[in-house]
């Protein structure tokens, strides 16, 4: 029991982390219907960035915020010169544009700061827990939780954004439909850009966290596959879902590695949350919180 | 005045039905050919050509647009987006290993085919669930595929019988005594294989089977009431497409590495297949070739060019920076290609043919 | 009206269909048949079930009650396969063809259920094959002409103009040789002209390859012109159902399209 | 077709260009500065070409200068074979090849054998390469992935006092889910067998960023090492969730891809004493003060971050480099000093080389790697390794010697797995008794 705790606990932690990431995605798809490839690329572009600003002799804030301002010019840049002459076209198209984006963001994130591995101190200590651990022999990390502390404020900080701001309420008009959205005189325009702002803002929280927990290194864009399954299982349009969808994935993923994965030689992770979300999938083919697909003619 | 059809009429609906019915499309194709059987060959024979065109440049490039034609049956012409393509491929290639290992005197051409149909039958399974789900669920979804196989290959010993090292090493490439084990002829037997299947291909998203992908592709619920049966047509578009995506996977092997990991065949080299897909044109099979064009030839391209620049120019960065440079051009190429073009290289050369048609006198 | 042909006996007989989707009630124990030959119009204000209704007969949905007679056989809801096989074909309210394909592809879908050849042989495109697309081909043509729209044979669709997209999806739904013809709105957002044209096309398939129509529109005169006989649904239950002059002259029909409350 | 039309004669320009002295010896550095292995690549290439700047500063092999050229691979087999088939024939024909990737290896190892063309893969790649009968053309140098192994469990029965304290131990590898990861079972299964220790395998699916389930199973199985058979960001990753599970990192052994400075900087301090396998002993050698000398100081030093001179990469690189110039240098006391030596004539010069410590002595790297002495029969040369230790600012060595494990066990699994790809690819092994 202890035991399945444990894992359990870890898994709906890491799960926490998955959701992050799904998060920027989500956020996006939301609002233009993009399904953007360069999530993993915003999310290394600001870890790196951060970093880079603090090896230079920069203190930690100051690096933060100046990455901030970056991923928002970099978000706005992205609004103007690639999705801008691109408007309306088919999503698939849109889809690629995103994936030269991929390429143009990674080189120019080595090219700045180069490929060297750093790490990235964020003044959290990554033990477990001492008095869990004392107490009920459960290892916690103290760094995921506060991780997921930090992911909470974020989700709060987002929906405050979207019920409470003016500028989050025709978001969320644009989502629901952009036809709409337009007749009211929301120029679609900068929509876009606030989102791909937002975005950007999600990327660097996800940068640093996981920047924090494994180094910052290229390999930060592949944490984009672990958001996926999440995506698929929550739906592509849901924050709610992406949260709840990290949670279900993360804790599965560890304890089908744990209690099925020694049976079949180990390593199943890689594939078995795809498989869950699919098997989900073919129950409820809109995801969680999508709404049901009625085929009209 | 050079490309018109003006003044070429079809007497029957045989000579309509062509599958190039203007006759500079014809003739443009059988240069094509020409040049790429028998010119390239000469141009080889005469010393003019090195090995390094076949073997690092043509090569590889027929085998990803293999590949390529293969994802672009299933995504571009029946509408169902796949990021499994490297999945298809690895079958193909383990299974055409395990036929020649297992059967005495299987025909290498045997082994290809039969490799061929097991990928399509695993992307059969595979295809399963694109009848509930679509779009980028569906997409997600396959890389289930993707992730699943290569684990499967990696685990299970007997598909590379037993290497220590986990991977399989192609046998030589022989027919009627003949090994081909040059780079130019292996090129050959590449280019032979392609084209035939490049052929079938063009035959078959011309005719009913092609429309039925379309069909399904562009408003299934009507394909379903004139009496398409979309489990069957979209079961078929995967099974043919991973056909195609299993034998180029044989051919990547077999003609190119030689010796392959399981890892070989990871996510990178199906989103690489994909984005020759979109870059080349969704839903074209001369679009295939030009995305694989695109996407082989573009990096070296570049990094030729650096390399040109840093040694006849002078102008020299340093190494690590220039590689990240040519990533960044790569990317804003293939934004400012789909800006000029959102429906891909296929639809450029097209309006180019078109331009030509009316030229010179646009108006 | 034409004369020169023969109104045979029901062909299509539905029975106390009700559809409902979730909790919304889209048809409730709606029951008509259909004469072999004949024009069956069915008409009704806007939301009133028409489409759900032609939907119901070939069996893109499925109704939770009620029987389908269909030459004779009973059904409990048909398949759109089978109806299909069985020779339904029909048109959509919002045209449903296929925008990648050119004109000719798209009516030579419609004769994908009349063709033998399987994916290997059209992939070597010779022999029988190539034999069996030139005949569709042939009578693919034959089609084009009768519809006139020979000069835009090898242009994609979406390229047209509205009109000309809704003869291009009657011309698929023909393609098939139906023995049912179901229209949904084949005239809307057409002007006079287009409307005279259409009118003279579903007249002549009617007259001349017999073929029974049933067909939903708008336009009263139009309806009253050319169909044998009217059903009139309201808010998903039938409230009328007779020829053009009974139906006209009904209170229920008249107070459902002035719009009286309920 | 434009695009091959463009790329045909932006090549045939760069060939062009720079194939004008034929005098000097080419070496192709087909190398990797972008995407996930980035660091890695540039610690390694630029220490190969830190080194052959050296030797062209000091006067070339016996006067004959040495030329080389990068090109881009990504890591990606296929750019890599490119890069070969580019390279292969430029500057007059190039005389090795040292890719420095696993795929990339596989890829070229039938067209190196076609191309008379050797190449070396420095302690990764097919371990059963090291039996030249079979692979005339692949040179496994200084270490294979299997002796790798051996090394560990040597090392682990020194350290608990023999190898018959190691039964009833508890050791697990935590592998790489990849043939790489999987390439050590034979051999430590053989041990455990042999030894009667319990080997626990737990695989960690590509690319490694997310432990937790790994972890907490190594919590719940307590055993007394882990073997951290790592790659790219699997190895941060694991040392960070050992430190979030509280498993003491002294206990954990890396092989030598999970034993550089990028693998333990981002841990920080949750790397702090964890140990890993190298085959260069980490310090300073007087051939890195005379780079530094005579290379940096000259405004040609390769590394932009000279902090990283002497890193565990690029030392790794100087090594390599070692091994191609002494290979040359070999082939040159046979086939003519001071002339330009064929790939064919290199390879002769790396189934020759006998690099002992006078050797290393004079070239001013002695302690740094482990001496090596190749065969027609033997294509590693060595097998030796050390453990090194990372005390939160810099490797140090642990063991004072070399480690070796059961030498004669691996030769024979060696010879097995050469004998069956000879079979499968219908090769006729060399009969070495009639090398020269």
């Amino acid at each position: 029991m202890q035991f399945f705790l444990e894992v359990l606990i870890g898994g709906l932690l890491s799960g926490i982390m998955y959701s992050l990431v799904a998060l920027g995605f989500v956020l996006i798809y939301k609002a233009s219907g993009v399904f953007n490839f360069a999530q993993g690329a915003m999310v290394y572009f600001a870890a790196l960035t951060t970093v880079g600003l603090v090896d230079s002799g920069m203190s930690l804030w100051l690096a933060i915020l100046l990455t901030m301002v970056a991923m928002v010019v970099l978000g706005l840049l992205t609004e103007k010169i690639v999705l801008r002459p691109l408007v309306a076209q088919h999503e698939i198209t849109l889809f690629m544009a995103t994936i030269g984006l991929t390429f143009f963001v990674e080189g120019l994130a080595q090219a700045i700061w180069g490929a060297n591995v750093r790490a990235l101190d964020l003044g959290i200590e990554d033990v477990p827990l001492e008095w869990l651990l004392e107490s009920a022999n459960i290892a916690v990390s103290q760094f995921d939780l506060i991780a997921s502390g930090i992911a909470a404020a974020l989700v709060i900080l987002l929906a405050i954004f979207f019920s409470k701001t003016k500028i989050g309420r025709a978001l969320r008009a644009v989502a629901d439909d952009h036809q709409a959205a337009l007749s009211i005189g929301i120029p679609l325009q900068h929509i876009w850009a606030i989102v791909w702002a937002v975005a950007g803002f999600v990327a660097l929280v996800a940068g640093l966290l996981w920047g924090a927990r494994n180094g910052v290194q290229f390999a930060l864009t592949f944490v984009a596959l672990k958001a996926l399954p999440v995506l698929i299982l929550g739906g592509f349009t849901s924050v709610p879902g992406a949260i709840l969808g990290g949670l279900i994935i993360g804790a599965s993923e560890k304890l089908a590695e744990v209690y099925i994965g020694p049976h079949v030689g180990g390593g199943i992770e890689g594939w078995f949350p795809y498989v869950l979300a699919l098997l989900f999938l073919l129950v409820r083919p809109e995801g969680l919180f999508g709404e049901k697909i009625i085929r009209r003619i | 005045m050079l490309y018109r059809e003006a003044g070429q009429f079809k007497a029957t609906y045989v000579e309509d039905s062509e599958i190039f019915p203007i006759r500079q499309d014809k003739f443009g194709i059988a240069l094509i050919l020409a040049a790429a059987f028998v010119g390239i060959p000469l141009l080889s024979v005469a010393g003019i050509l090195a090995d390094y065109t076949f073997t690092a440049i043509l090569t590889p490039f027929l085998i990803f647009a293999l590949a390529t034609l293969g994802l672009n049956i299933l995504t571009g012409y029946a509408g169902q987006l796949s990021l499994g393509t490297a999945a298809f491929m690895a079958v193909g290639a383990f299974a055409s290993y395990n036929f020649m290992l297992r059967i005495d005197g299987m025909p290498i051409l045997g082994a290809f085919i039969l490799g061929g149909l097991c990928a399509a039958a695993v992307g059969i399974v595979f295809g399963l669930p694109s009848l509930r789900i679509r779009g980028f669920y569906l997409a997600a979804a396959t890389l289930a595929t993707q992730f699943f196989i290569v684990w499967v290959l990696t685990k299970v010993g007997w598909f590379t019988n037993y290497n220590s090292s986990g991977v399989i090493t192609a046998q030589k490439i022989e027919m009627f005594g003949y090994t081909f084990d040059t780079a130019f002829s292996k090129y050959l037997f590449v280019l032979s294989v392609v084209t035939v299947m490049a052929l079938l291909a063009k035959n078959m998203v011309r005719t009913n089977v092609g429309r039925s992908w379309m069909a399904i592709r562009d408003m299934d619920m009507a394909a379903e009431v004139i009496g398409f049966r979309p489990m069957r047509t979209k079961l078929l578009a995967f099974a043919v497409s991973s056909f195609y995506c299993g034998v180029a996977g044989a051919l990547f092997a077999y003609a190119y590495l030689g010796t392959v990991e399981p890892e070989g065949f990871s996510l990178d080299l199906s989103f690489r297949i994909l984005f020759m897909v979109i870059i080349g044109g969704v839903g074209s099979i001369l679009g295939s070739f030009f995305g694989a064009a695109f996407i082989v030839l573009v990096p070296i391209f570049l990094n030729t060019f650096t390399g040109f620049l840093e040694n006849t120019v002078g102008i020299g960065l340093p190494s690590g920076i220039s590689s990240s440079i040519e990533l960044m051009v790569f990317g804003a190429l293939i934004i400012f290609f789909l800006i000029v073009e959102p429906h891909g290289l296929a639809r450029l050369w097209q309006i180019g043919k078109e331009k030509l048609r009316l030229w010179p006198f646009p108006h | 009206m034409s004369e020169g042909r023969q109104i045979g006996e029901v062909i299509l007989d539905l029975k106390n269909i009700s559809l409902r989707f979730g909790g919304v009630k889209a048809l409730t124990d709606i029951s008509f048949d259909v004469r072999e030959h004949e024009i069956r119009a069915i008409i009704g204000p806007n939301g009133a079930g028409k489409s759900s209704m032609l939907n119901v007969i070939n069996g893109v949905y499925r109704p939770q009650e009620g029987d389908i007679v269909f030459r004779g056989e009973h059904h409990r809801d048909m398949n759109t396969y089978a109806a299909a096989k069985a020779g339904i074909a029909r048109t959509f309210q919002n045209i449903a063809l296929f925008k990648g394909m050119t004109v000719l592809d798209n009516i030579m879908t419609g004769r994908n259920l009349k063709m033998k050849s399987n994916f290997l042989l059209d992939a070597i495109y010779w022999g029988p094959a190539q034999r069996e697309e030139i005949a569709h081909r042939r009578k693919v043509e034959e089609i084009i002409d009768f519809l006139e729209i020979q000069h835009i044979r090898k242009t994609p669709v979406g390229r047209l103009p509205y009109g000309l997209q809704k003869r291009v999806e009657l011309g698929r739904a023909l393609a098939a040789e139906p023995s049912i013809l179901l229209l949904d709105e084949p005239m809307a957002g057409m002007n006079v002209e287009e409307k005279q044209d259409m009118c003279r096309f579903i007249l002549d398939v009617n007259d001349q390859l017999g073929t029974t129509i049933v067909l939903i529109e708008h336009d009263m005169g139009v309806v009253m012109d050319i169909s044998d006989r009217v059903v009139v649904l309201d808010y998903g239950k039938k409230i009328a159902d007779g020829t053009p002059d009974e139906v006209r002259n009904n209170q229920d029909v008249i107070d459902a399209y002035l719009g009286v409350a309920h | 077709m434009k695009f091959i039309k463009k790329a045909l004669v932006a090549a045939a320009f760069a060939t062009a260009a720079v194939s004008a002295s034929a005098q000097e010896q080419f070496i192709p550095l087909l190398s990797y500065r972008v995407g996930p292995y980035a660091d890695g690549g540039s610690g390694f290439f630029g220490g190969v070409i830190d080194y052959l700047s050296l030797i062209n500063a000091s006067g070339g092999v016996n006067g004959v200068k040495l030329t080389w050229e990068e090109c881009e691979t990504e890591y990606n087999a296929t750019r890599g074979v490119e890069c070969y088939e580019r390279l292969k024939k430029s500057h007059g024909g190039a005389s090795m090849v040292e890719p420095l990737s696993t795929g990339i290896a596989y890829g070229l190892i039938d067209r190196v054998a076609q191309d008379k063309i050797p190449m070396t893969t420095l302690g990764y790649g097919r371990s059963d390469a090291a039996d030249g009968r079979v692979f005339p053309y692949v040179f496994p140098l200084i270490t294979s992935y299997w002796d790798q192994a051996a090394g560990m469990i040597k090392y682990l029965a020194d350290k608990e006092g023999g190898f018959d304290k190691l039964k009833g131990k508890k050791i697990v590898h935590l592998y790489h889910d990849s043939a790489f990861g999987k390439e050590p079972f034979p051999v430590f299964e053989a041990y455990a067998k042999q030894l009667g220790f319990e080997l626990i395998k737990l695989a960690v699916p590509h690319p490694g960023n997310e432990q937790q389930s790994q972890w907490l199973q190594i919590r719940q199985a307590k055993p007394d090492y882990v073997i951290l058979w790592g790659w790219g960001v699997m190895n941060p990753t694991a040392l960070k969730t050992a430190q979030r599970n509280g498993f003491p990192r002294e206990k954990m052994l890396g092989v030598w891809w999970a034993g550089s400075e990028e693998h333990v900087i981002p841990a920080g301090d949750a790397a702090k004493g964890y140990s890993s396998m190298t085959f260069n002993t980490p310090g300073n050698y007087p051939l890195l003060d005379e780079i530094k000398k005579k290379v940096y100081a000259a405004g040609k030093g390769n590394m932009e971050d000279k902090s990283r001179i002497g890193s565990v990469y690029h030392m790794r690189g100087v090594t390599a480099g070692i091994m191609m110039v002494e290979a040359i240098r070999k082939a040159q006391d046979k086939y003519g000093k001071g002339k330009v030596m064929s790939g064919e004539q290199v390879r002769w010069g790396f189934e020759n080389l006998n690099v002992d410590e006078a050797r290393l002595k004079a070239l001013g790297a002695l302690g740094m790697m482990p001496t090596v002495k190749t065969s027609c029969l033997d294509h590693e040369g060595s097998g030796a390794v050390k453990v090194q230790r990372w005390d939160g600012k810099a490797w140090k060595a642990v063991t004072p010697n070399w480690v070796t494990g059961d030498r004669a066990m691996i030769r024979k699994m060696v010879e097995e797995s050469a004998a069956k790809y000879a079979a499968e690819k219908k090769i006729a092994p060399r009969d070495c008794s009639k090398e020269g």
